[in-house]
């Protein structure tokens, strides 16, 4: 990755011409803030994005004061966390309380180590690439259940343990779905995977019943892994107030709601990889490294706009209809995908 | 494996909450996500309305009966003028009773927006609550242009109402009602059809018929269960019964019948009903009477020593003033049985071995309001 | 049914002594009765299908004045013959006891709570007879005609 | 059965749901919010906020503050000399100089009680609403015109007209005692010196 970002954005090159020696620790460095980088402008504007959406939505203007067309709004939003006081609780535990945000943010930077921005320019091009993904996004429930116990707060505590249930068990139907993708392209790897699918219009998704049907599983449960509605109960507002994250304040909640929407464009990036030809252009052909990019940035971000869209739409499952969906309705009908799915990679 | 007896937590909803719709405080005790039990404080909006009731003049009164529903101060007026002008035993000119009616109806629309915004956002759709607030503002923006006041008006008094429409005000209440009901359809098309939001409401604090009556339940939650008990059809006050419409009463199409979707469901239909009544009363408006409006409200309102018991169908239920008079000037005891107050305490009625979310459902179904509960 | 019918029924039932007046002339026609039989009064006037109170309209505290006695009004209302009855309750100043009603009428419970928390009537056999609007620490019955605002409450002044 | 049944409701509500929203996405022109410093909602001239008294007609009555339930009008005033009696809308003679005339609008509940028996309407609800203030006491709204100094200055004046009006009258009454002694019993005292109309 290093090299390649170095390489292309000519960043490698600035770097020489400072005169920094070649084999130094800085290269390193510079590759992994990009990623970060990207995250923070990305969550920016998804916030602003969806203060927007959700107004037009119900004929409200939204942020209209900062900037034209309150474009500074999360700006303002990101300098106003900044400066805000950091309480902790007197009983809370103080080292899970200050753990919870920083594993749950590790969790969402740490999967953008292997996610297929171009041809070229991938992280960790790691021939284990989707398995890896889908593993490391699950380390967010950890910081969950530590935010959520914590702040020893009923209400966090509430919303822990909800969280916990809901991601645990929603991982399954996301995984069976990316398994019968999986049946398909026979690779693991992320951009193994998208080769895999030159040629086809819209990638995987219109080639078989079964593979669109796991397409919109996996839609599903990926909303209820990044905890969006109709699956966001565990910071149901009108119930549990703010559930895991009601303690936090300043950075610490910034990291939560950075986690959130960087978590957002994880799981619609991983979508776009698997099910709906990734980088590739929409009718199939290689773009060159940086429309990769682009394709994928813009296919990813439609997703993004579609998990807004819901939010502002459906309200809000109870727990055990949560239960019910995900064990009685999603599982089953992966588990026939999948068998579906193979069957016709042995027969056609 | 012997039944593990995990221990209870006592936990506290309110008097902040989100969806409390007021400072009420539920005291529950669950274990895991089931409620054992709910025991509801009040008292936090306690503001001494039947004190103030003995000390106030009958005038001075009104301003305060706008503020016990204070989402259905029309209302509220109408069921104290009711009592006061059965004490005065005061005929109460034609046109007023008619400007009453669609000023009342106007409000029961008013009242049921908030009711109905807010239950969306308990149970998660955040959409309807901007939406109906948006149709609630022409409401009240009606409202301004005739009293002046937007949500406490001291509109109606003893024998009249404070000002006459306004030329065209007739014209701007057409418009509201050509303007409202596509969005009734809309509003129903996005939530009352929605199977989440079926699934969260339908068979969920099923609350049966005499349970009700014995609480003595009044309004959309007893009609929600299926009994069909309208004031304004069943005990006729004012010029009602001159107006044809129907009372929607709960069926049990989505789930059981009393459950949270029927009480939801009927004060969308009651909205509907409600935007018939004011076509009818515009209609019938009688145009060319130019009484004065306060031709009939009494210079000085000294009732004769006696009692009464009035009630008015306010959107919440049954509101009634029960008044003694000694003969003087100020009432000689002033008692508002309010709808919420009984609606509420149905509350712990319901909430045995329900979850944590379907708390926030029932206690939006039933639709309270913590100034009418605490007065 | 017209009220003097109600009152004839209940003479009938051999409660006739236990009322004790009769106003006709009211908007509600309005009976008075000695406080220690309202439980049977009430199963009765509730449970006889002629009468069918079936819903408790209204239960208010009453102070007929500085000195003089307590009372506790019950507005009955018939849903299904649409007719009223009103049963008054006298009860001495210092010690004004009644029986409750709440396993007649559920939605006494909470009318009950309220009025002896304003009055200091205190409803025998009450589940929870405990104050509802006013705080738990709260001294004296605000209701009362001779009731004198209490000056501090936790340290903050009362009167206005 | 059910199964398929519940999901299918499912999908097509949800579906039904996004067309609405995205309906409302579309539509700009159903944008309701009005950008309150810049613009704001059109209050009719009828609003009833916040009060104003014009206080060249006002006779200092008290109607108002008799009417108030919340008791937010004080009124002082004391009476003025004869030659001071102003007239009002041909009908009502301004008797009494009104020293302070304030209203509490923090403790105004907007009822309106207040203008409906003042007789010369002088007090009316204007609609400005937008009267936000740090400190409760820049609520108190003082309508009284007269200075305390010239308060004082008029109390004075008010003793010297009234001492000097009651001994022309003891000397009048001394006169015509004098005149028909033997005739008429002895006239009643001097009536008592009119006392100013505390407020």
């Amino acid at each position: 990755m290093h090299d390649l970002v170095l390489k292309t954005l000519g960043i490698g090159d600035l770097l020489a011409w400072l005169g920094v020696p070649d084999g130094s620790l800085v290269y390193p460095v510079v590759a992994s803030v990009f990623p970060l980088v990207f995250l923070i402008i990305f969550a920016l504007l998804a916030v602003y994005a969806e203060r927007k959406v959700s107004a037009l939505i119900q004929n409200r203007l939204g942020p209209m004061e900062t900037g034209p067309w309150g474009l500074f709004q999360t700006t303002a939003d990101i300098l106003k966390l900044i400066q805000k006081e950091d309480i902790t609780p007197k009983a809370a535990d103080k080292i899970l309380f200050f753990v919870a945000p920083v594993l749950v943010f590790t969790g969402t930077y740490a999967s953008l180590a292997a996610f297929p921005w171009s041809s070229g320019f991938v992280g960790a091009d790691l021939n284990v690439g989707i398995f890896y993904l889908l593993a490391i996004s699950s380390l967010v429930v950890a910081g969950l259940l530590m935010a959520g116990w914590g702040s020893n707060n009923k209400w966090s505590l509430y919303g822990a343990v909800r969280s916990t249930a809901q991601i645990v068990s929603y991982e399954i139907p996301a995984g069976l779905a990316v398994l019968t993708a999986i049946v398909t392209t026979g690779t693991l790897s992320m951009n193994g995977i998208i080769r895999h699918q030159e040629g086809m219009w819209f990638g995987l998704l219109f080639q078989s019943p079964f593979l669109f049907v796991a397409f919109i599983i996996y839609l599903i449960a990926s909303l209820a892994e990044v905890n969006r509605t109709p699956f966001d109960l565990p910071e149901a507002e009108s119930e549990l107030v703010g559930g895991y994250h009601t303690e936090y304040s300043g950075m610490k909640f910034a990291m939560f709601f950075l986690a959130e929407y960087g978590n957002m464009f994880i799981v619609s990036g991983i979508a776009v990889a698997v099910f709906m030809g990734g980088w590739l252009t929409p009718w199939g052909t290689e773009p060159s490294v940086l429309m990769g990019v682009v394709w994928m940035i813009l296919k990813s971000l439609f997703f993004v706009f579609f998990q807004m869209w819901l939010r502002w739409t459906l309200p809000r499952f109870r727990v055990d209809q949560l239960m019910y969906l995900c064990w009685k309705v999603l599982i089953p009908i992966a588990f026939a995908c999948l068998i579906g799915q193979a069957a016709v990679e042995v027969y056609l | 494996m012997p039944h593990l007896k995990t221990e209870e937590m006592i936990m506290n909803m309110g008097p902040q909450h989100p969806s409390t719709h007021g400072v009420l405080r539920l005291e529950l005790v669950t274990d895991g996500e089931v409620v054992k039990s709910i025991t509801p404080h009040i008292g936090y909006l306690h503001r001494c309305f039947e004190k103030h009731g003995e000390e106030l003049t009958y005038p001075m009164i009104i301003p305060f009966t706008d503020r016990l529903d204070y989402l259905a101060s029309m209302n509220n007026n109408h069921a104290f003028n009711l009592a006061v002008e059965k004490l005065l035993n005061l005929e109460v000119p034609r046109k007023v009773e008619f400007i009453r009616v669609i000023v009342a109806e106007l409000q029961r629309i008013a009242s049921h927006l908030v009711a109905i915004g807010t239950f969306g956002a308990d149970i998660g759709a955040v959409t309807p609550f901007l939406w109906t607030f948006r149709d609630r503002e022409v409401i009240l923006n009606l409202f301004e242009n005739l009293t002046g006041a937007r949500m406490l008006y001291n509109y109606m008094w003893p024998g009249g109402v404070a000002r006459d429409f306004p030329k065209g005000f007739r014209e701007e209440i057409g418009a509201f009602i050509t303007y409202f009901r596509p969005k009734i359809r809309d509003l129903n098309n996005l939530l009352t059809g929605n199977h989440i939001f079926i699934s969260r409401t339908a068979h969920v604090g099923v609350l049966p018929a005499d349970v009700a009556v014995n609480y003595n339940c009044t309004g959309p939650v007893l009609r929600g269960s299926g009994v069909k008990w309208d004031l304004r059809k069943n005990d006729p006050y004012s010029i009602y019964p001159e107006f044809e419409f129907d009372i929607p009463v709960g069926q049990g199409t989505m789930g059981t019948l009393g459950d949270t979707w029927d009480r939801y469901y009927i004060r969308c239909q009651e909205m509907e009903q409600s935007l018939n009544i004011i076509e009818q009363a515009l209609a019938k408006f009688p145009v060319e009477d130019a009484t004065d409006v306060q031709a009939a409200v009494p210079r000085r309102i000294k009732p004769p020593a006696g009692e009464v018991y009035a009630r008015a169908e306010n959107p919440r239920g049954e509101l009634g003033f029960y008044i003694i008079s000694d003969g003087g000037t100020k009432p000689f005891r002033v008692r508002a049985k309010s709808p919420c107050f009984v609606n509420l305490a149905v509350l712990p009625a319901l909430g045995k071995g329900i979850m944590v979310s379907d708390i926030v459902a029932i206690l939006g179904s039933i639709d309270i309001v913590l100034g009418e509960v605490d007065r | 049914m017209k009220p003097s019918e109600i009152v004839d029924l209940l003479k009938q039932q051999e409660f006739g002594d236990k009322i004790l007046s009769f106003e006709e002339n009211t908007f509600q026609p309005g009976i008075q009765i000695n406080p220690l039989w309202i439980e049977d009064i009430f199963y009765f006037l509730r449970d006889d299908d002629r009468l069918a109170f079936d819903s408790l309209s209204c239960l208010s505290g009453v102070d007929y004045g500085a000195g003089k006695e307590l009372g506790v009004v019950y507005h009955l209302f018939s849903m299904k013959h649409n007719h009223w009855l009103v049963v008054k309750v006298k009860l001495d100043r210092e010690s004004p006891h009644v029986p409750t009603v709440e396993h007649i009428y559920k939605a006494a419970n909470w009318h009950e709570r309220e009025t002896f928390d304003m009055y200091g009537i205190v409803f025998d056999f009450h589940p929870d007879l405990r104050k509802i609007l006013l705080p738990d620490d709260w001294e004296g019955y605000p209701l009362r005609k001779d009731y004198q605002v209490q000056e501090l409450y936790h340290g903050i002044k009362v009167p206005f | 059965m059910g199964y398929f049944k519940d999901i299918y409701r499912g999908v097509s509500s949800t579906l039904t749901g996004m067309t609405l929203t995205a309906r409302e996405l579309v539509r700009p022109d159903h944008i309701v919010t009005i950008q309150y410093p810049k613009e704001s909602i059109p209050v009719p001239e009828t609003g009833r906020y916040r009060l104003h008294n014009n206080i060249d007609e006002c006779i200092g009555c008290n109607q108002c503050a008799n009417a108030c339930p919340v008791s937010c009008i004080e009124i002082k005033s004391f009476k003025r000399m004869d030659k001071d009696v102003e007239t009002v809308k041909e009908t009502q003679k301004k008797r009494l100089w009104v020293e302070q005339f304030d209203i509490d609008m923090s403790k105004c509940m907007f009822c309106g009680l207040c203008t409906w028996p003042c007789p010369t309407e002088c007090l009316t609800m204007t609609s400005v609403y937008d009267y936000s203030a740090y400190d409760f006491k820049e609520h108190i709204f003082k309508f009284s015109k007269l200075t305390p100094a010239e308060a004082e200055q008029k109390k004075a004046e008010l003793e010297a007209w009234t001492a000097e009006q009651a001994a022309l009258k003891a000397a009048a009454a001394a006169k015509k005692a004098a005149e028909a002694p033997a005739v008429k019993p002895e006239t009643p005292a001097a009536p008592p010196a009119e006392k100013p109309a505390e407020g």
